[in-house]
């Protein structure tokens, strides 16, 4: 205990909690190397620190308040569920400072951050649109919550401002992680004719399946080409680590603020490519016309110029979602329940 | 099209007929063991981590087969040596298997391998309707041929003769001087053998990598299947064939529009397992076909 | 080979000795995990065993993650005892909390003080009705419950996803898989020590747990119940003989034990959570299975097996916490502990001999 | 006689089960075409020494010598080498494969199916034991099940056969067929190792008896030269009691009254019971004679209620209340006692203690339960006092009754239900397998019983037991029973044409 109590005199210490292993690849793994980035950035100024596998429940609770006990004075919880257990624990220690990810919730001394996540999905949908032959492009997608929905309708977006005549086949896994069912659905999309593949779900195995199968696919969250060299086309990667960077720096600095307003759908914190929040990796295995509109769509993105969601904006039931000149607000992308114009079917509840 | 959704379905049911025949022999023998989940994953992870390390599928393969048969004879001790309740020690050797596995295996994350090659030339597999038989690995048409030579064993042949009757009747068997245990043990082998394969054919055929977990309830599954076949090694294949169907075409209708809820879709292998069961247990003649002697521990006295 | 002889009367001091010599022999074989894994074993045990139990919010943390195992095993007990294999706690949990929860959201304004007992009651029901699909059709079709139930686990555990993402997401969750907050009066309390007041999460559903454990061992000793119920587990043509109802007992069972499984859901979700979400139980059912054994089907034993079981959860987090060790070397660990446990209840029921080669003395 | 070589000759065999002998020292020997009988009261050892014999168990201590060579054996198999082949007390059979595949597991010459098809046909046709190769076992009597156990035995043309208590489920007629088998067998030259408890069985058709008492030697004796009475007497160390004539008793008022009774078979193993009726008066002993499987265990189950219906059948009523709707503990509260023949799991359950099985026929009783809650004292007061008054002879105190042995457990059954003193007492088998001297013991008490003005039916296939106990008695065949009809007018060739399901009709409208 006496070197907790040196420690904290000298270094800030700083946790993190995972729902995963960290692993090599997908969502975990884009926080570990923020954390990792982190650490580099800082030195000796910090000792971070993590804890996987924790279920999105009171075993959350218990682990967060076992790391605020434990000293440290910053803790990362890195998903969703994380939300009222960070919150619960939050009030508990009011001097610690908590950072939710991907959460609307705050409190006195809880932030939140996410990432723009749909912004990539623009940029993915015009190489698509550029790239496929059959017109058919398959998405391999979680769960139908509005961030998947913004990403399918992003995507949608993106193809259609090159490619009129492609349209989109969903299939929801129902999972976030199961490599062999992820890799069934690919093979099912590419029997029905797709010849470029999209996910939203965390495993390389549709990329492995579109290498072997001859097709293209995107990465997610984290560079997949080891897994599909000739297959993957570019990958969004998430990149925590500018966010976890500043929000310590202003932490050490004394600057740190959980925001202001009210709770909101996107935390204090929501940025995409403008800010590197969201990187894409290098485009390849795609002529170099394509590369360049992938690079213009990407740059005209983060220098607002592209507006995804602007009008006029359809549903694909035929339904008007925005008139010509309006565009989609925050409010209105977390309120998304509906598929643009191109996207096959219906979502699903 | 369909050629391609035929082809995925038959691979989807590999990992299963291989599991389940082999579940299908222990059960026959009247053990039940229920860490089928533990052995696939070792199967899994040794496998990939040989394959990986190694370069070559066949060592992988029978690095998968091997580490199997090694998990299932821990189980065989307790059960067998210990007379140690089956369900219990089923249910431990899952745990067992699915921390074990995540640890070897946590050095292979991330890194991907070579997956299995097909059988047959091209020009045969690009033959329509049946070019889908044409166009699967060596471990798939194994898989057929073991339940086929499995099928042979237990009806055709006096061994297999008396394994079945050690699973009717363990005392009889044992009167009559046939060694129950060391019966016993062979099949539990056996069936480690044919989980570490099934298992093994996820990382290098289905998905050529590794990650914790990846039989995500497969081995379930397959235990679901051997009472599904009511202890019949040909209607393995025809039921993991209609398991493999059922998952992909729950998928394929997605692609294809369909606006069902994915969680009902998702949840229609359970729902039709369960029919099954229902279905076979209302024909008369299922409780003879299940092995009167599952679960019953056998205490030998000499 | 050995071989094993049985033993005519099971002692005591076996009975007490034996659980103790298998945990020691865990902990034996823990320290060469731990140590060829390149951990220092001395911390990496004292993580796992003994910090849990350093203090008393942590002690009160150990009840709380064996609060449901604690209902759920005692449930089990039951059914094992009779030789009835229900494995699909985890749907029955789900269901209950499925039950309680619909009530909680439909009346999310009130504030009477009947609503909580009324949401345990319908989460018996839920874990109930789980529970009766299986026991109708084993008893009607002799179906095999093991499978229909595990089965089963997984619909329900769907069937939950389905309403916490379709309709019974919140308005106001921004598409997020919850559902509205339960009201106050549905949330279970913390016991207010006095003059202490709270001890971390220590909640009232912990005292019930105990409880349930307490009145189903009387039950299964005790009474005429329990006596029916280690009938049917061992013969059922002498249940027959012996003047009960087979079936009636099956099903009684499978009540009991899916009830008590969706009570534990609902006491879990309302002491703990607050709202439905896609994940409520974290393989409790399952956990509680090896719990009821490790109990060797003692429905008292139970409150310390599941203490046991719970502290190598927390002790792993523990563990995971102060030196990094990853979370897959708890299943092992907890994997071995069940193992030698397993070997430990053979020796408290036979003998185990060796075989000296004796064909050979009478060949001189 | 004694110029026949020796076939087999054990030498200080011994068998220890823990501390506990089993054999002490076994000698004696058996003679070329001998049939050699082996008796001795329940827990003897008889079936231990020739587990022994079948290298099923390995001797702690001692020889075997064959044909005067000394000899070890390891296995069942190695036994079959020998020419040693064994019919089992408790069958080891495999009901769900067919007679085929439980012959070949017999066997250890491979045969092609065919070829062993064609074996069992000619070889059951030589001995006259006719059954059919392809049917499953479950499908089988238990006399044809104990048919296919000793054809088997037979195709592998033994030297020497154990028979470990054969003639239990046997009719008379099947037993005299089986005689008869066994003679011819033993004309080839084939010796025969015949164990029983029915003394004038063993009179009959042995040359040699053997005597064991707790697993020693008594004697070994010519049969011809003893009588049944010493036999007995060397297997119990004493006289056994005899069974008391029953005192000249008052058929008082009907106090059971069943006509019409019907009950579907509702499994493939069940007899069908079709328009049974039967009266039964306070103090009269009813016999019900019949091979088992002729609808015994199913009237048992329509009797304790088991098995209950009021549609199928007309009239049960038990001192003028209609029973067919009442659970067994109704039954038993009326004052009905009744006890099936299988005592291992159904009327008692081995791995519980003796206190349990106390409670399993009095868990309803106001002095051993309140509120549902057991009172412990007042149970284990009941079982004592069975356990004195029936001298039930236990290892220790409250043991569990798997360490009781067969004639000890049955003792206890009985006495659970009689030391309640029923006023309607039904029983099925009540002496199988049991050793005399709690034959005569058990049989007593019920005559007892019936001298006291209880009412009683006794379903046993022993025609010596329905001699010594029954007032009256019928004969169930195929679900149907025979019209009852004074002792004095039967016999036991009487008695087992009918049990065969010869001249019912005739004999019943010659009535
Ligand atoms: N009703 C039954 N009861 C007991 N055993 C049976 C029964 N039916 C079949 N068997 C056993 O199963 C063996 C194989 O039967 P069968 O040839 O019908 O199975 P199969 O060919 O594997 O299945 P399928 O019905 O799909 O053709 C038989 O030799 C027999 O031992
Ligand atoms: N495997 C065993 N372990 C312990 N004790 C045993 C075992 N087998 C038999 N015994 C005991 O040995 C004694 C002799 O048993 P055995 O079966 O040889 O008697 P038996 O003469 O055949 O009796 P019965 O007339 O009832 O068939 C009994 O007291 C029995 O409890
Ligand atoms: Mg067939
Ligand atoms: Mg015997």
């Amino acid at each position: 205990n006496v070197d907790q109590v040196e420690d904290k005199e000298t270094k800030m210490k700083v946790a993190f909690v995972y729902l995963t292993n960290p692993g090599d690849h997908g969502w975990t793994y884009a926080h570990e190397v923020g954390r990792q980035q982190v650490q580099e950035h800082f030195g000796d100024k910090v000792e971070t620190s993590y804890v996987e596998n924790v279920p999105e429940g009171p075993d959350a609770t218990r682990v967060i308040r076992e790391l605020a006990q434990n000293g440290n004075d910053m803790i990362f919880t890195t998903s969703f569920g994380y939300m009222e257990p960070t919150l619960k624990v939050a009030k508990e220690f009011p001097n610690i400072k908590f950072d939710h990810i991907t959460g609307y919730m705050r409190a006195e001394n809880m932030a939140t951050g996410n990432i723009r996540f749909y912004e990539g999905r623009y940029v993915q949908g015009v190489v698509a649109g550029l790239t496929t032959k059959s017109n058919k492009i398959g998405y391999v997608a979680a769960f139908p919550i509005p961030e998947v929905i913004q990403g399918i309708n992003s995507f949608a977006q993106g193809l259609k401002s090159v490619n009129k005549d492609a349209t989109i086949s969903v299939v929801w896994a129902n999972t976030w992680y199961d490599p062999v069912k992820e890799g069934d659905a690919a093979k099912v999309l590419i029997a029905e004719g797709a010849d470029v593949l999209a996910q939203h779900t965390d495993s390389p195995a549709m990329l492995q399946t579109a290498e072997k199968s001859g097709v293209f696919g995107f990465g997610q969250s984290s560079d997949m080409h080891e897994f599909a060299p000739s297959a993957q086309l570019f990958a969004s990667v998430n990149n925590w680590g500018p966010y976890y960077i500043s929000q310590i720096q202003k932490a050490l600095d004394g600057s740190w603020t959980t925001g202001e307003g009210p709770d909101h759908w996107a935390g204090n914190t929501w940025k995409g490519l403008s800010e590197d929040f969201l990187v894409l990796t290098d485009f390849k295995n795609m002529p170099s016309n394509v590369a360049k509109a992938a690079q213009e769509a990407r740059d005209g993105i983060a220098n607002g110029s592209i507006n995804i969601f602007s009008g006029p904006m359809m549903d694909n039931e035929g339904n008007q979602i925005l008139a010509s000149g309006e565009v989609l607000d925050d409010g209105g992308l977390w309120a998304m329940n509906y598929y643009v114009d191109g996207v096959i079917g219906k979502i699903p509840n | 099209m369909i050629d391609a959704l035929v082809l995925t379905i038959l691979m989807t049911s590999v990992p299963l007929i291989l599991a389940a025949t082999g579940e299908l022999v222990v059960e026959r023998s009247g053990v039940l063991n229920l860490g089928l989940e533990g052995m696939m994953l070792m199967g899994a992870v040794s496998a990939f981590a040989l394959t990986y390390v190694s370069g070559s599928l066949l060592v992988g393969l029978l690095a998968g087969v091997i580490s199997g048969c090694l998990t299932a004879a821990i189980f065989g001790f307790f059960v067998l040596g210990l007379a140690t309740n089956q369900v219990a020690t089923g249910l431990a050797l899952t745990i067992f298997g699915t921390g074990l596995s995540g640890l070897i295996g946590s050095d292979f994350v991330g890194k991907a391998i070579e997956g299995l090659p097909t059988v047959f030339p091209e020009t045969l597999s690009n033959m329509s309707f049946i070019g889908v038989f044409f166009a699967l690995d060596a471990i798939a048409y194994l898989s057929v041929f073991i339940a086929l030579l499995v099928w042979i064993f237990l009806f055709k042949s006096k061994y297999g003769l008396v394994l079945r009757a050690c699973g009717i009747s363990h005392n009889s068997a044992h009167s009559l001087g046939y060694k129950v245990l060391t019966v016993r043990w062979c099949s539990i082998l056996f069936g480690g053998m044919m989980a570490g394969l099934g298992g093994a054919y996820l990382p290098l055929m289905l998905t050529p990598h590794w990650s914790e977990g990846m039989t995500s309830g497969r081995g379930w599954i397959a235990l679901a299947l051997v009472v599904f076949a009511s202890w019949m090694p040909s209607r393995i294949i025809y039921g993991a064939i209609l398991f493999g169907a059922i998952t992909i075409m729950q998928l394929a209708g997605q692609a294809r529009g369909w606006t069902i809820p994915p969680q009902f879709l998702s949840s229609l292998p359970y729902i039709a397992t369960i029919f099954v069961l229902v279905l076979i247990s209302s024909k008369g003649t299922a409780k003879y076909l299940a092995p009167s002697d599952l679960t019953r521990p056998f205490i030998s006295s000499k | 080979m050995f071989y094993l002889t049985p033993r005519k009367e099971i002692s005591l001091f076996f009975t007490i000795s034996i659980p103790i010599i298998s945990i020691l022999l865990t902990i034996i074989f823990g320290f060469f995990i731990f140590s060829i894994l390149g951990y220092d074993p001395g911390k990496a045990l004292y993580h796992f065993f003994i910090s849990p139990l350093s203090r008393l919010d942590k002690i009160a943390d150990l009840f709380v993650k064996a609060c449901p195992l604690l209902i759920i095993g005692t449930g089990l007990v039951l059914c094992f005892r009779a030789n009835i294999w229900n494995i699909g706690a985890e749907g029955q949990l789900i269901m209950g909390a499925v039950f309680s929860g619909g009530l909680a959201l439909s009346f999310s304004e009130t504030q009477s003080v009947w609503l909580l007992p009324a949401m345990a009651i319908f989460s018996f029901i839920g874990g109930a009705l789980w529970a009766l699909f299986p026991a109708l059709l084993k008893i009607k079709l002799r179906t095999n419950e093991i499978l229909v139930t595990l089965m089963l686990t997984y619909v329900a555990s769907l069937f939950l996803d389905w309403l916490v993402r379709g309709p019974w997401r919140s308005p106001t969750s921004f598409g997020f898989p919850l559902t509205k907050y339960y009201p106050d009066v549905a949330l279970i309390s913390k016991i207010y020590f006095p003059g202490i007041g709270n001890i971390s999460q220590l909640h009232w559903g912990v005292f019930i747990a105990i409880l349930i454990c307490l009145l189903c061992w009387f039950a299964m000793e005790k009474t005429v119940f329990g006596f029916q119920i280690k009938l049917i587990g061992d013969s059922p043509q002498a249940l027959r003989f012996s003047g009960f109802n087979e079936s009636k007992t099956t099903i009684t069972l499978f009540i009991i034990s899916g009830g008590l499984a969706g009570l534990a859901g609902m006491i879990e979700v309302s002491a703990n959570i607050g709202q439905l979400q896609p994940n409520i139980s974290f393989g409790y059912g399952f956990t509680a299975i090896i719990v009821a054994f490790l109990a060797r089907l003692n429905p008292a034993a139970v409150i310390i097996s599941g203490l046991l079981i719970a502290l190598i959860e927390v002790g792993g987090d523990s563990a995971q916490i102060a030196l990094a060790i990853p979370k897959v070397v708890t299943g092992v660990f907890k994997g071995i502990l069940l193992f030698f446990l397993l070997a430990g209840e053979t020796l408290t029921k036979y003998e185990i001999g060796f075989n000296y080669n004796q064909k050979s003395s009478l060949n001189d | 006689m004694t110029t026949k070589p020796v076939l087999i000759e054990s030498r200080g065999i011994s068998k220890s089960f823990g501390s506990f002998l089993a054999n002490d020292s076994i000698n004696f020997d058996i003679l070329e075409g001998e049939i050699h009988g082996l008796l001795g009261e329940n827990g003897a050892g008889k079936s231990t020494f020739v587990k022994m014999v079948y290298g099923l168990l390995e001797p702690s201590n001692g020889t075997f010598y064959w044909n005067g060579k000394k000899i070890i054996i390891g296995s069942p198999q190695e036994a079959r080498n020998f020419g040693i082949g064994m019919v089992f007390q408790h069958f080891t059979l495999f009901p769900t494969l067919t007679v085929i595949e439980n012959i070949e597991l017999a066997l250890n010459d491979k045969f092609t199916t065919h070829e062993l098809r064609d074996t069992i046909i000619k070889k059951s046709a030589e001995f006259g034991i006719t059954v059919d190769p392809d049917i499953y076992i479950r499908d089988l009597s238990v006399g044809e099940q104990q048919r296919v156990e000793i054809l088997r035995c037979l195709l592998q043309n033994p030297k020497l056969l154990i028979m470990d208590e054969p003639t239990s489920v046997l009719t008379p007629q099947e037993s005299e067929q089986l005689f008869s088998v066994l003679k011819k067998l033993s004309k080839t030259g084939c010796s025969i190792l015949f164990i029983s408890h029915k003394l004038k069985e063993i009179k009959k058709i042995t040359q040699r008896a053997t005597i064991l008492r707790g697993g020693c030697v008594v004697s070994t004796v010519e049969t011809a030269d003893v009588s049944t009475e010493q036999l007995a007497k060397m297997m119990v160390g004493s006289n056994p009691q005899n069974v008391k004539p029953k005192t000249a008793r008052k058929s008082g008022d009907i106090l059971v009254k069943i006509s019409g009774l019907n009950k579907p078979a509702d499994n493939p193993f069940a007899t069908a019971l079709y328009n049974i009726s039967l009266n039964v008066k306070a103090g009269e002993i009813i016999g019900i004679a019949g091979i088992a499987g002729n609808g015994q265990s199913e009237l048992m189950e329509v009797l304790s209620g088991e098995w209950r219906s009021t549609e199928t059948f007309d009239v049960f009523d038990v001192f003028g209340t209609d029973i067919r709707n009442y659970s067994p503990h109704k039954r038993r509260q009326l004052g009905i006692g009744f006890l099936p023949e299988e005592r291992h799991g159904h009327s008692a359950v081995t791995n519980m203690k003796l206190t349990e099985n106390t409670l399993l026929t009095n868990h309803n009783s106001p002095l051993i339960q309140k509120n549902n809650v057991v009172k412990n004292e007042n149970l284990e007061k009941l079982t004592n006092d069975i356990i004195d008054k029936y001298d039930i002879r236990t290892p220790f105190r409250n043991p569990q009754a798997s360490s009781l042995s067969g004639g000890n457990l049955q003792k206890f059954v009985i006495g659970r239900e009689i030391i309640k003193k029923p006023r309607v007492f039904f029983v099925a088998q009540p002496t199988w397998g049991v050793d005399i001297g709690a034959t005569k013991f058990i049989r007593n008490s019920l005559i007892d019983l019936a001298n006291d003005g209880c009412g009683i039916i006794v379903i046993s296939q022993d025609l010596e037991e329905l001699f010594e106990l029954a007032d009256n008695i019928c004969v169930l065949f195929r679900g149907k029973l025979s019209e009852s009809k004074p002792l004095q007018e039967l016999t036991s060739e009487k008695i087992g044409m009918l049990m065969g399901g010869e001249e019912l009709h005739s004999e019943s409208q010659g009535h």
